[in-house]
């Protein structure tokens, strides 16, 4: 029984998750002023990748990279459960608790830079070097605003903080909120953050030499990965979800905030990026903290 | 009844799927999202590049036909040689070409291409793409305007939905031939000399 | 710990390069050590195609040595002809020169924008850039039945008059463009990412700029006002009523905002020549096509194009051919000797940000 | 100004070429002496270009150097005259940093040798091994011809005046062959005219 939820929810994330690219990328060309995309391009790209032939080979460890970031966002999705008040898509949340859930989040990266380490491409080597550099600061903001909230709702385990909320936590404490709201921005990859795979700068980061099946296991991975980190954080700060039309709605809400304002932005330098993460959202998250254990 | 923007759009998809051909169920899908997706490789070789901003930015928009840029050689399908070809330049587009994994394609822009176009009497360009790589489509023009563009890749995309366009078979098959041409003019060192013939090797893992 | 050195090739095939050419980084961790150019990826023998055609025919493809912007390339041939072959060309055709030359200004800034804005990922900004740039295009395309090559400034005067209602339709445009530019200013020359990234990056003090022989936008972000158009005024340009805007800082961003101001002067230029063009004929009385020759003499002409002094120097030998003729672009100086200095100690982020404010244009530069 | 330069370095004057543009031709030994002057006494301290001539029929390069007054309204053209074989010039990068980059452009174009150029690498061409392209004996068609394959059914690089000549004949030909069979068709129809009768 546990198995067919687990299936259902990674599918469930897996094509709520290219849904949400093929909308992004539809809606940052209206952005742009153009028609923009199918709705299931980026689908059919990863498709597409999963066909191709792989030409080159760097040795197993390299490969290892996509499989541990997949395995990453897999089981990070199934620590994260859908609803609240509801034991019907849960997942494994009950065998993990959010201590789980942000220690899967770190795996990821790391799994990444084994495998691109051993590449030799060196723009590869310099986006894992930039992303692993940024991702302390990145997650500070994030850890800040999560221990908060943990201490107000009294409890680590997600769906109870879902259901703590009487008011969402976004509006009741605002500023842990867009403390974490900076944190999520870098890590859903948008402007200004987005230092690791800067095109004009080190080609495609991290991905550089990936081509053909892998490409797409990383394509899948974000799509999954996105739409997991987007139900943590309305699980977190938006009181989660209490159906499918909820959620989508609440996550949707989430994801537009994001791409817009990265559409609206340039990138930072990497350590412009650090600094800014560890100036500005790190003290909004602090103050919040602190007017949070205050009250 | 629709018109403008979304009347060409919808005769440009429809000129997409024109094309019927004899192939099995899955060589029909697997060709129809290989058809649905075209990464170019950001390469501007000549002057015909001055054309592709427009193309695919907001005017003419490539991408509402599935075709995007791609940032690595790795990632991309389609190189674009856009116009004219130095031997400087030509070393490095077989390089590229190379490292882009199948199945790959070629897209000629301009004349130049097609058998020297402007500079027919330049000491430093080559006068006809074919002989040094396998070119899938070209299309002619000084350069070609963003619709020619926009026409040449809808026609490979039918090719390739019909399963049809195999530049990268025929490069592989007579790779001595292209090697002994492109040895020809670059001299004997075209770049990169493969020690392992791995270029070669199926599947490569 | 000895640092460990990574040499890396920026381009030619990378998002990131203002065209064919590339620059091999010698990088520590991100920061570059030492910079070397390397271009002729784009090398054609111009100089040498050039001495093989009569003139009418090699007209047909000076225009192809610069791409952004091919028209200061046709004013300059058709300026050393006239003036190797005692050419005065007439009133109205200055003025549709001048025009020509505007819009083209323009249409390169235009693309200067897409290139500097995508160099910081604000992606927004470039695809409006250019589908604005795709307007002034299309009246180019009217104008002279091409979107990119126009072969118009004949020598002699311009190819083809304009057509009817053409000048409405241009002023039409500078409305629209008017509005349009302010658009940019809010989203992208104001935008706090942008001003984080390019202030103080790229600086190039006074005394370098003037000794070195740098042009155009390098010399008017470190305050000297030069600009051939003010400096020995061709055309009708002494006529018209125009600044050469300038700023004090000598970085990416004072570079910006000067390239900015001078899409304002652009589109005042195009007014008054709108407003004031006059009627006559637009080509004067040319020899044979086949027959025209060149005395033995040589002539050094200039224009001001989008990134600075863009320079010819023509010698006939008393045949129909040309017997020399050396294009001196913008980019020759700034791409080896400003390049290869500003981008040591630079960061790896800053190099795409550092070109595209240099304009850089590999194919004038190996022709 | 004029008449000093007449004076010290030059034999003839100055020429006026435009009003904001002057040439004079000088001997290759006061070149350095001529540069340093205007530098010195005016405001000439810009180098611009460095161009070359080959006027082969002559047997020397012309070589042409620019250099423009520090706000741009003037600009000098010294132009000195060098032999073709085996050319050594004295390098001005030292001088004018820009120098490098123009001398090292017109070393691989015209195998001029620049003495004091620290970098004369090939700059556009690679592995270039035949005359340096823009010398006048480099034939770049016959280069072209022997070198690179054109596609079928391009005819046109050939030379255009014997081209036209033979094309003219070839029509004068036909032509004159058309009025014949004409003359003849007529003569012939006449006849069977006049059998028929």
């Amino acid at each position: 029984m546990i198995l067919l939820e687990l299936l259902l929810m990674l599918l469930v994330a897996y094509g709520v998750g290219f849904l949400y690219y093929g909308l992004y990328r539809n809606i940052t060309a209206r952005f742009q002023r153009r028609f923009g995309p199918p709705l299931w391009q980026s689908f059919f790209d990863s498709i597409k990748f999963f066909l191709k032939e792989e030409s080159t080979s760097h040795g197993w460890m390299f490969y290892l990279g996509p499989i541990i970031m997949m395995s990453g966002a897999i089981t990070t999705l199934f620590f994260i459960p859908f609803f609240k008040e509801t034991t019907n898509f849960s997942g494994l949340s009950s065998y993990g608790n959010l201590f789980v859930v942000l220690y899967l989040l770190v795996l990821g990266p790391l799994g990444n830079a084994l495998g691109v380490g051993t590449g030799g491409n060196p723009f590869g080597a310099m986006g894992v070097t930039r992303g692993l550099s940024r991702l302390f600061a990145l997650e500070l903001p994030f850890y800040i605003a999560v221990i908060a909230i943990m201490s107000l709702s009294g409890s680590a385990d997600i769906s109870e903080i879902a259901a703590h909320q009487s008011t969402m936590y976004a509006l009741a404490y605002p500023l842990l909120f867009i403390g974490a709201l900076f944190s999520f921005i870098g890590m859903m990859g948008q402007s200004p953050f987005d230092v690791v795979g800067a095109p004009v700068e080190v080609y495609s980061g991290p991905a550089s030499e990936f081509s053909g099946k892998f490409l797409a296991l990383l394509m899948s991975q974000s799509a999954i990965y996105t739409f997991a980190k987007l139900v943590l954080m309305v699980n977190l700060f938006l009181g989660g979800a209490q159906g499918f039309l909820e959620l989508l709605l609440k996550t949707f809400v989430l994801f537009l905030f994001v791409i817009s304002f990265g559409s609206l932005y340039g990138r930072f330098k990497t350590p412009q990026s650090i600094d800014f993460l560890l100036k500005v959202p790190t003290t909004i998250a602090v103050i919040g903290l602190i007017l949070a254990t205050w009250s | 009844m629709e018109e403008g923007f979304l009347l060409e759009q919808k005769t440009l998809e429809g000129d997409l799927n024109s094309e019927t051909s004899h192939q099995s169920s899955v060589d029909f899908l697997m060709n129809w999202f290989r058809k649905r997706s075209i990464f170019v490789l950001a390469y501007g070789t000549g002057c015909g590049a001055i054309e592709m901003p427009p193309t695919f930015t907001s005017r003419y928009d490539a991408e509402r036909l599935g075709i995007r840029g791609a940032a690595t050689p790795r990632q991309a399908d389609v190189i674009i040689v856009s116009g004219y070809c130095s031997y400087k330049t030509l070393r490095r587009i077989i390089r590229t070409y190379e490292q882009m994994s199948n199945p790959k394609y070629v897209l000629a822009l301009g004349s130049c291409t097609v058998n020297g176009g402007m500079y027919w009497d330049s000491y430093n360009t080559i006068k006809k793409l074919e002989d040094y790589l396998p070119v899938d489509m070209y299309v002619n023009g000084c350069m070609p305007r963003p619709e020619s563009i926009l026409e040449g890749f809808i026609e490979l995309q039918k090719e390739i939905g019909a399963g049809k366009a195999s530049s990268w078979q025929k490069y592989e098959e007579n790779h001595e031939f292209y090697r002994k041409n492109q040895e020809a003019v670059l001299g004997e060192k075209v770049e990169p000399s493969y020690e392992a013939d791995w270029y070669l090797y199926e599947g490569g893992l | 710990m000895e640092n460990k050195h990574i040499t890396i090739f920026h381009g030619p095939q990378h998002p990131g390069i203002t065209g064919n050419m590339s620059v091999e980084l010698d990088l520590i961790g991100e920061t570059i050590q030492k910079a070397t150019t390397h271009v002729g990826y784009l090398h054609r023998g111009f100089e040498k195609l050039v001495e093989r055609r009569t003139v009418i025919q090699a007209f047909t493809i000076v225009c192809r040595i610069c791409v952004p912007e091919p028209d200061p390339n046709e004013a300059n041939f058709a300026a050393a002809v006239e003036e190797l072959a005692g050419i005065e060309i007439s009133e109205r055709s200055k003025y549709i020169r001048v025009m020509v030359l505007e819009l083209s200004r323009l249409a390169a800034q235009f693309l200067w924008l897409a290139g500097q804005s995508g160099s910081i990922g604000l992606y927004a900004v470039g695809q409006w850039a250019i589908a604005d740039r795709d307007l002034i295009l299309d009246l180019f395309e009217e104008l002279t039945g091409a979107r990119v090559y126009h072969m118009y400034i004949y020598p002699g005067g311009v190819r083809r008059d304009l057509p009817e209602g053409f000048l409405e339709r241009v002023s039409k445009l500078l409305s629209y463009m008017k509005k349009r530019l302010k658009d940019y200013d809010d989203i992208f020359i104001n935008n706090s990412s942008f001003k984080n990234r390019a202030i103080g990056v790229g600086i190039i003090s006074k005394e370098e700029a003037l000794a070195n022989g740098y042009v155009g936008q390098v010399l008017r972000g470190c305050g000297i006002a030069a600009d051939v158009r003010k400096d020995a005024p061709y055309l009708i340009y002494g006529d018209l009523d125009f600044e050469v805007p300038t700023e004090l800082g000598g970085d990416v961003y004072a570079r910006a905002l000067v390239r900015r101001a001078e899409m304002d002067q652009s589109v005042h230029i195009l007014e008054q020549v709108v407003e004031k063009m006059p009627e006559g004929e637009i080509m004067v009385k040319m020899p044979a096509h086949r027959k025209f020759k060149l005395p033995k003499d040589d002539t050094w002409v200039k224009v001001e194009s989008a990134r600075g002094e863009f320079a010819y120097y023509m010698a006939g030998d008393g045949t129909e051919k040309i017997r020399r003729m050396q294009v001196r672009g913008p980019s020759l100086v700034h791409a080896y000797t400003l390049l290869e200095n500003l981008l040591v100690g630079a960061e790896l982020s800053d190099v795409a940000l550092i070109m595209n404010s240099l304009g850089i244009c590999p194919p004038e530069i190996e022709r | 100004m004029f008449k000093t330069i007449k004076s010290n370095f030059a034999t003839a004057d100055v020429e006026v070429k435009r009003q904001d543009l002057y040439k004079v031709v000088i001997k290759y030994d006061r070149l350095s002496a001529l540069i340093d002057f205007l530098y010195n006494n005016y405001t000439y301290k810009i180098l611009n270009a460095i161009t070359c001539t080959d006027w082969i029929e002559e047997g020397h390069f012309a070589l042409t150097y620019l250099i423009t007054t520090e706000d741009r309204s003037n600009t000098f053209m010294i132009q000195t005259l060098v032999g073709r074989e085996d050319t050594k010039v004295e390098s001005f990068s030292k001088k004018f940093k820009q120098a490098q980059i123009m001398e090292r452009d017109l070393h691989e174009m015209y195998g001029i040798d620049f003495i004091g150029n620290d970098n004369l690498k090939e700059l556009s061409l690679e592995n270039w091994v035949h005359t340096p392209p823009l010398r006048r004996e480099f034939d770049t068609l016959e280069f072209v011809n022997e070198h690179l394959t054109f596609r079928e059914g391009r005819e046109d690089n050939v030379d255009v005046k014997a081209e036209t000549k033979r094309l003219r004949a070839l029509k004068k030909a036909q032509k004159e062959a058309d009025k014949k069979a004409k003359e003849a068709a007529d003569a012939s129809a006449l006849k069977e005219n006049e059998d028929g009768k």
